[in-house]
């Protein structure tokens, strides 16, 4: 084990893994109905970046995720039913059916999306923490509330190249602000390998220009995730400022739905499943003697009843009326209404 | 009151950081510069590095820093130095401030105040002198607006923070220096109505920010010419004021929209299309648009001259009408 | 020859591949990937890694070494991946695309394309939806094209590609699978005229791009009441032929402009301020839009459809207006 | 002496500063008679990174700088009457008096302005180096003509903050493009000091996030700047890819005409004079018995005379007629004409 944990928590790690890899199967099971529209980005094979950083965050810090979050808000704690009516476009999804896939929402679980401009949350999340910051500074917040709150901005490998998270970086250490920069590194933006977007591909090494501390990790192990985030965070919270991690992962699927997939090789492929970060902890888990098949069998059944359940209250659910486009595009207070 | 429009906008930051502590002002050299056009002088040390804040080269971020932090509970005002460098910005504008809110079926609200210089006139050419407000305009999700007098340049900007959306506000940078009457009885100022500031029989000239003191000394002059123009300010370009521009094309049954920018795609192209669909049966004729050349704008005082809507271009324009009228 | 519209433009690529060493295309995922769109599969196996280039994700700084490799001698081709992330280019496009050749006295040319895809219809949700070519149309010292028939999506890019200057390509991309009939015969295609896809004598319908096919679908069905509209393709928005518009509302006496955009300012203003400036004795009525809805475009396919123009909102402005008229 | 120079380039080094420096001295004195308008941006101070970095490259190179560009102009070698015909908007000026004192252009010598957008020279540069490399690539160009071409990017501290520097670097590096990143380090981005607006203040260790080779040099030594730059643009030539060279040095001067320079005190501006450029290298030849007080008035007398004949230029110069002002929106032969 990379550090203690309990039989219990090994368990739930692993049962939000495979929350997340049954979650999209279905989905693109439903995609291929016809349910499901528009871009559908499945993160299958990156469970362990998901389900091993975000129980280091609290309900208090704030999430800021891409369009390939679907994992991000599983194990954030937003319900699935919300979740897949979202993927329907229905009036009960998180997003009330106007996002869709990449736009995930939880105000009550302060999940800032769902940003499907590549690099564009990096500055919101830089907000964010500011925001927190000055809920230290300011004598008008009540400090204990606040107290060492911090945001968690997750990102592509491919966001590295685009100019704001340059800027981004430079902000929050000029500002030292709570941010944790955690970078999804799975090898490809889209088509291109990280080698033929990145001059320099050690994107850790990167965060030295700007004064940031980094760690690389293996994306395919949870319990180096878990380990590596939780002691990045307290980092944070204690004040230090951000930090940066760069978990190394990756895509076992297509990009979107529509990917001839050129760009890799099956074999590729096929070496980092054989590196599939739930069957690996299953593995472990077993060979502690800590889950039998029937343990397995057990969670599987629960998972699946929990789609049956999301599947079925994304079905039930209702279209957002045509009368209400044009709302919320102000907010009702405001004078442009 | 007799003051300059800096000092409005600076008087409006002011009652706004000592109002309410969620207000804190950055941008590029707002601090210890005092800002590019002294907008914020004395701020920094008035209140602190921790609410006057210099930012490092970087529009697109610390713009989207100011959603965030308004998403976070704050109430940002974010200056960007020229409206030119809003460019770099666009994409956190266009897609998160103006949709997140929308696009999550409304659970947030981004309640952060974007201030900038807009237009040209002072000899600082091509990258510099542009007038972007038609395109803010066309954004759904935003606020844009104008002020033109030393009263809207304060009173907008302390409505401006109350509002729970995005606000733009356009601040024509030709307007610093000038002086005029502050009116505090005003305040609060609305930020929905376009203003009446010349009431006149003859025609509606229609316009915002710098230009309407062109239009204003233009109808002057034609005054004398015994020509009667009623000269308005939207203020507001978006929500936009349809109601009130009809309720007077409906009354002159001519109009002549001035705007800096470009004439292609300009917001005077808008307004046009507006009186067409609300008044063109009160029409005496055509409206026209007294806009900006289609070029770069140069650095010579008599090119960039040539380039913008002048005073008497205005005229002109008007007197053409009333003769074919 | 029946081809789809992303075959044509793939040939276009090809041919102009092909024809001048100069040229090179240049964007995210163009090569190994062979485009979102799949514009220009297998060209990186046919030209190789040099003239195909797979860019990392920096539309700002890959546009602008397009404008230097212009600037250098090259004929860069560059693919935007979707319209929506160009606004984080238009710095460079504004700045110093459209202001080099003027600001420098006419000492440099940049003879640069390009190419983006724009447009909803997908459901891909508020931040991949958007119709900004009415933005471009607005800068001087570039130029916008539209294609909407498969000859256009190849002949423009090559007569593009001729121009000493920035063209830009909007291929809406709703249009990529659609199939047409490539008129060879028509190369090389002109970039300065508007075309009339549908002759008629009642009203003149407007458009471009993606819109075209709807106001054909409208025409017909009106066809089939008895009223005989003609269908405009404006096909380049900037250089704007106004002579083709006003030669058909001087014949029709009424107009109707379809554009994707949100309705205040959009292009179809700018159609509307022109007809009210060179036809406004001719009209019979009011010019009227039918543009989208002033909201982040939503996800699901009911609230997208009611978002945007369609055939029957088309038809329903004209019954309205001959009814009027 | 930082490397071998004859007399007769230290004293052409030396009149190349001097020529910078009464030029703009000059500006300075015709900006307040209200002949210059607009923002006229001095670079006294700085005189020692033009006068020692352009000699490195040839007429076949390209140079792009910024609106703080009249140094680089003057040694690039455009003549001195243009120059000044363009600050003072005459149709005589080396862009037709249409941009002014950040637009200075020079065609024939390859220089690509005065870009007044901070940070937006970059991408260009960048692409400029990619024409230059194609030139070579393609079977279709004359290898002999084009062989090692180089680009020259001036920048300065706050432009390095902008994506587009970290955009620009990345692709440079990527593509293994022949250009130098040529960083003015003055501490200052207007009234922002560099550790104000750079969370890791040294600027040529930035580079190593792109994997590309940098150097600090000292700004106000021209010899140091001369071998500095020298030494780069020789491995650029071979063909090893981008260089960056972090000049540091001082701008004597307000930012623009107007600055209440709040920002930073009269000692630290007076420490940093100590170390002008041009009193130095002038005592450093005088030192070497290379330059004698009458040199020095000869040289003076000469920068004098060049500078009279160039406000002559610029005052008989002839406004561009107004109807003009449309011409150039677009080439000729373009069809929009
Ligand atoms: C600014 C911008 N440019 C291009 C795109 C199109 N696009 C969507 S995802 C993607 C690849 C992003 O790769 P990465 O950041 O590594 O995330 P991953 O998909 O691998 O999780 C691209 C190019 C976009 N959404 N935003
Ligand atoms: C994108 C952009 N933002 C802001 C400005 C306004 N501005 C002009 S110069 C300058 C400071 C630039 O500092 P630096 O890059 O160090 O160059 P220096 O003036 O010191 O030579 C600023 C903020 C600009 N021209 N461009
Ligand atoms: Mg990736
Ligand atoms: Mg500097």
């Amino acid at each position: 084990m990379a550090h203690e944990i309990s039989r219990e928590h090994g368990l739930e790690l692993l049962r939000q893994m495979l929350r997340i890899r049954r979650f999209e199967e279905k989905a693109a099971e439903l995609y291929s109905l016809g349910k499901i529209r528009g871009f559908l980005h499945l993160y299958i094979g990156e469970e362990a970046v998901a389900a091993g950083a975000l129980p280091a965050f609290t309900a208090e810090d704030a999430v800021v995720a891409t369009y390939r979050e679907h994992g991000h808000a599983l194990v954030r704690g937003t319900p699935m039913g919300p979740l897949m009516a979202e993927l329907y476009g229905k009036a009960n999804g998180c997003a009330r059916g106007r996002g869709g896939s990449m736009h995930f929402f939880d105000a009550s679980r302060k999940f800032y999306g769902g940003l499907a401009i590549v690099g564009g949350g990096l500055p919101i999340a830089v907000g964010l923490a500011l925001a927190q910051k000055f809920s230290l500074l300011s004598p008008a917040f009540d400090k204990g509330e606040h107290q060492g709150r911090v945001t968690a901005c997750f990102f592509g490998d491919g966001a590295v190249a685009e100019g704001e998270f340059h800027e981004s970086l430079n902000l929050a250490a000029l500002w030292k602000l709570p941010v944790l920069f955690l970078c999804e590194n799975n090898l490809y933006a889209m088509g291109t390998a990280l080698a033929r977007h990145q001059s320099q591909p050690n994107i850790a090494l990167k965060a030295h220009a700007y004064a940031i501390p980094s760690v690389v990790v293996d994306g395919m192990d949870v319990l180096a995730v878990e380990e590596a985030t939780q002691q990045a965070v307290s980092s944070v919270r204690q004040g230090n400022g951000p930090y940066l991690l760069e978990y190394r992962t990756y895509r076992f699927r297509a990009h979107s739905m529509y990917d001839p997939e050129l760009y890799r090789t099956k074999e590729e492929v096929a070496a980092w499943k054989r590196r599939d970060p739930i069957a690996t902890f299953e593995k472990r888990l077993s060979e502690l003697g800590w889950l039998t098949d029937d343990d397995v069998q057990q969670m599987e059944d629960a998972i699946a009843a929990e789609i049956d359940d999301a599947v079925a209250f994304a079905e039930a659910g209702p279209w957002e009326p045509v009368e209400d486009l044009e709302k919320d595009v102000y907010t009702p207070t405001s004078s442009a209404n | 009151m007799k003051v300059t429009y800096r000092e409005a906008v600076r008087a409006g930051l002011r009652e706004a950081l000592q109002s309410d502590p969620r207000v804190f002002l950055m941008g590029e050299d707002v601090g210890r510069y005092g800002g590019t056009y002294a907008c914020s002088k004395g701020l920094w040390e008035e209140f602190g590095p921790e609410r006057i804040r210099d930012t490092p080269l970087s529009e697109n971020t610390f713009v989207g820093a100011g959603i965030g932090a308004a998403l976070g509970g704050m109430r940002p005002i974010v200056e960007i130095m020229t409206v030119n460098f809003s460019l770099l910005a666009l994409d956190q504008i266009v897609n998160n401030a103006a949709t997140i809110r929308h696009m999550s079926g409304g659970q947030f609200s981004i309640p952060l105040v974007v201030r900038m210089a807009t237009g040209a006139g002072r000899q600082v050419a091509a990258q510099h002198s542009h007038s972007f407000e038609g395109w803010y305009a066309h954004i759904p999700g935003i606020k844009v607006l104008t002020p033109a007098t030393v009263t809207d340049a304060k009173g907008m900007l302390l409505t401006a923070l109350k509002e729970p959306d995005p606000v733009f506000i356009f601040e024509h940078a030709y307007l610093y220096p000038m002086e005029g009457e502050l009116d505090e009885q005003a305040f609060p100022v609305d930020i929905a109505k376009a203003a009446v500031r010349r009431p006149g029989r003859d025609v509606s000239i229609i316009t915002f920010g710098g230009s309407l003191w062109k239009a204003l000394e233009a109808a002057e002059r034609l005054a004398t010419e015994g020509v009667d123009p009623e000269v308005i300010d939207l203020r507001v370009l978006r929500p936009l004021d349809s109601a009130t521009i009809l309720t007077s094309v409906r009354k002159t049954h001519r109009a002549v929209v001035v705007d800096e920018a470009w004439r292609t795609g300009s917001f005077a192209a808008e307004i046009s299309a507006r009186i067409m669909e609300g008044a063109f049966y009160d029409l005496d004729g055509p409206v026209a648009r007294v806009c900006s050349a289609e070029v770069p704008i140069p650095y010579p005082k008599h090119l960039e001259e040539a380039a913008l809507p002048q005073v008497v271009t205005i005229i002109q324009t008007v007197r053409a009408m009333i003769g074919k009228g």
